[in-house]
């Protein structure tokens, strides 16, 4: 099996469920609990708190554990906007965001009218930030943009945005859901208000998430309860998971600058030698920086999913932009917002890698890849004739 | 009458998966009498269905298909529903036959199978166009 | 170790973590994604809540995995109100509810200007029928009473009073978080319309929980994104953790006829003899029906923390509804509710056992427990002379 | 001042949980010069010193308090503490002392060494105004 869909989830690190086994049967008191082994626990919940504030260089009480990134994105976002209730009803996020963010804007909108002002990308997939700057009003409360974009890698300029939003007196949120594991975020160097970490996207386990909450930062907690994470968000506290987490952070902090520089070989290799070995294929976001393990391509002529089944059969995951399987037809909204045309949209193929894709499995790829290309393009109606 | 799912735990029964793998009927028949062209690139799938008829039934038939698994699939198992098929008949094949005969599909590729009954529909009106005969008969 | 704090949290089944194990590092695509492996995760998914629905004896597009308890109760009640803006602005709910249930309540008072009605209990526990169908007006718009009660057990006449609501067109929630495991839980006979699960609380994993939601419940899902659990509660999948409480309900489920008369047995032994050998102890909620699992007496002159305390140092957790441990100094709202002085309230102590609790834990206990009394009980200034 | 765990990560400090395993000076003086009572059960925690006094200074003191491990292990280091001394010494007796002589106490437990401060003041007022005298010269 090559697995080339690592922005979708990634296995967990054996390292992390071992990390994790001594606090499911043996370590298991609630943390809320005062008797000494409970106590010790909550001890263990802080201890991790600070070494995940330190790795990402905040301070503990800014680290609110929560159940993943759309949580994360979802309370942060709400809780934010509902502690500034007086502040106007305007919400700027861009139109490349994950549904995390969409949907809760959606929400806000239609439940309690909030406007919402979706920033442009060029044909890069970046965001403008004279746009940006132009598109804030005295209503608006929140800014949203995401650090990298989970289709095709793009990295924003979130520290410029942050600081156009700061000085309106505007509010930043960003989902850092693609940065982490891929490139290092320091987020205090970032200046974001609000944050969105995933575990499984970076070899963590499922089922937890981190929501970073600068001190000071209007919040209103909208998972109410205990009291726990500091009154702002309740629930018993996975502490298994956070075990995970935080180990999957140590990991990756310790391996990131030789693990980008490895993914980022192996993706610019496949980059190449798929424009080498396939003619008429688009490269989606190659002007604007990427996360290092990111290839977005469109290929002409032929549809995502017939590929990624293709290339299922040959052991080979990746995913596509094209929205076959799900009940809207529409392809992927980043690669439209892109300007890319709807069939090239249909056509994208997305391959993410992660620390552990090799040499050989690339090199398997652009084997099998060309071959499913042309049988494609054979059929298509489409395709020009020296393709047929 | 789609299915969601095969018995053995896969998105597509794996009579889908053959006609995936090795579709028949694929390719452009050059002078072909009748032809139909449908579907839409804004929505992915995109189906064109070549016609020889000779004394109406369908002597060849080819397909060209941009699209999903299903939709490929579809095309060839129409294809080789009709082949050889009077063109009554052929007018008469539903998006539900072209369906069971795969198996069934997932809910959400029911449009797919719509392609292909449509594809079909139009490369005859094609053909009776061109003879100045209406699909009235048909009905 | 005699953990006795079984209603605060359960130690995870080893044979649940065995079943989650593969779903970490092996299993592990996101089950949104259409190639093989994440089809056939996606079929674990839906045969998982299938298996879970059949347990609770509701259909399987009624179950919602969650992160846990406290968002279940958050997200139904909320996610209820929401989508019912038309009915009316009141809610109630009892005086005997947790946290997750009661803040949700606060939380919709001040950012939506909800009226809640908080229902009195009489000195068993238990909530009267009919005060909540004198509660009941044309503006109610959702009722939500717990199962059975973390701190004393008592079980509340749930069918009974989702009868009442539903007579009078109103929605029925209740939080079932304390009942499985110890009680059996038929969901389709209570007939409730929401209800929430927690899978630490019957040695499931922590981070995962359950929405019941009744087909055709109004309802507007408040974690939004990728469309997840039909719409209604978005976020990558947990799988090892869907794993996992599907495990604990059935391990839990299996056993339960069997356990409950176990812990029922025990509890007993451990009241009536706690009753024989330390005179003036109240039990808390002994006239109603309770969980089999739950005791919670007020020992009169003692402080409850001093006894946990000393428990604690001879092994045996337990807990108490003094919160002389929380910033507020008030003791247990469940108690107070009850009609307990202060006083008493802050003498409480809670024994939550589990099915692996044995005969000589509660031997021990009854071993124990005496002299600490007495000798707190001597350093007490309001203790009767015969104590000292 | 007050500290939230000690060093070996336990809620108290082992000075906290020596105090409270074996509290000095509990129980009764029927014949005290001087009692304070202090606290209030629906707070949870009360706190009544009793003192022997002669020449001004505490020859005797015992304390009863129904409280929290807290609560107790403060009494008993409080009466520790100023057992032998002058009344005007003992009247300076701060939370923060009591708090610092038990290695800190978690900072929701500060009202734990007020009680003790407070209490050891009521005692000592108590014993002042038996014989005709005012907390003023201690101030
Ligand atoms: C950019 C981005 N944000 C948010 C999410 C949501 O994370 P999760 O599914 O773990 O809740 C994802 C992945 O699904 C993502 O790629
Ligand atoms: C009755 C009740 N409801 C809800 C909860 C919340 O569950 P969780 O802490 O798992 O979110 C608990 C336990 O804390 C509980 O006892």
């Amino acid at each position: 099996m090559i697995y080339l869909d690592n922005n979708a989830t990634t296995p967990t690190d054996p390292e992390v469920v071992k990390a994790m086994l001594p606090y499911f049967t043996e370590k298991f008191a609630n943390p809320s609990s005062i008797y000494d082994i409970a106590f010790k626990l909550k001890g263990v919940l802080e201890n991790s708190r600070k070494k995940v504030a330190k790795i990402l260089k905040v301070n503990s009480n800014e680290i609110i554990f929560c159940s993943g990134g759309t949580e994360a994105d979802n309370i942060a976002i709400m809780g934010s906007v509902l502690a500034q209730k007086d502040k106007g009803k305007h919400i700027i996020t861009s139109s490349i965001e994950h549904k995390a963010v969409l949907e809760v804007c959606k929400f806000l909108k239609k439940y309690f009218d909030y406007t919402i002002t979706y920033l442009p990308v060029n044909s890069a997939g970046v965001i403008d930030l004279n746009v940006l700057k132009d598109s804030i009003t005295p209503e608006t409360a929140i800014v949203s943009i995401m650090l990298a974009n989970n289709e095709t890698g793009v990295i924003q300029p979130i520290k410029e945005a942050a600081e156009i939003a700061h000085n309106a007196g505007v509010l930043f949120h960003s989902d850092l859901v693609q940065g982490i594991g891929k490139i290092p975020v320091d987020i205090s160097e970032l200046g974001i208000d609000y944050g969105a970490i995933s575990g499984h996207k970076f070899h963590g386990p499922r089922g937890i998430g981190i929501m970073y909450l600068r001190r000071g930062a209007p919040f209103t907690s909208v998972i109410r309860g205990g009291g726990h994470e500091n009154n702002k968000r309740a629930g018993t506290e996975n502490i298994p998971g956070i075990i995970g987490i935080l180990k999957a952070l140590e990991i990756s902090s310790e391996r990131i600058s030789k693990g980008a520089s490895h993914m980022a070989e192996l993706r610019d290799m496949l980059q190449e030698s798929i424009l080498e070995k396939i003619p008429q294929v688009l490269i989606n976001g190659k002007d604007a920086p990427r996360i290092p393990n990111t290839l977005n391509i469109s290929v002409k002529y032929v549809e995502g999913e017939s590929m990624v089944f293709m290339l299922d059969e040959e052991g080979i995951q990746v995913s596509s932009g094209s929205a076959c399987t799900s009940n809207s037809l529409a392809p992927s909204h980043v690669l439209l917002a892109m300007g890319l045309e709807h069939a090239d949209a249909h056509g994208s193929l997305r391959f993410s890698l992660s620390g552990e894709t090799t040499r050989e499995d690339i090199e398997k790829v652009l084997e099998i890849l060309p071959p499913i290309v042309s049988k494609l393009r054979k059929m298509s109606p489409f395709a020009p004739p020296e393709f047929k | 009458m789609s299915i969601d799912k095969s018995k053995d735990g896969r998105l597509y029964t794996s009579k889908v998966m053959e006609h995936f793998r090795n579709p028949h009927h694929w390719g452009k028949i050059d002078d072909a009498d009748g032809v139909g062209r449908v579907g839409n690139p804004i929505c992915g799938d995109v189906m064109y269905i070549y016609l020889k008829i000779k004394d109406d039934i369908i002597t060849d038939i080819a397909f060209e298909t941009l699209g999903c698994v299903a939709a490929i699939a579809t095309s060839s198992i129409a294809t080789e529903i009709v082949i050889g098929k009077p063109l009554k008949e052929a007018w008469k094949l539903t998006d539900r036959d072209v369906a069971n005969a795969l198996g069934g599909l997932p809910a959400n590729k029911f449009h797919c199978s719509m392609l292909a009954e449509e594809g079909l529909r139009a490369a005859i009106q094609d053909y009776l166009k061109k003879q100045g005969r209406s699909v009235d008969e048909f009905k």
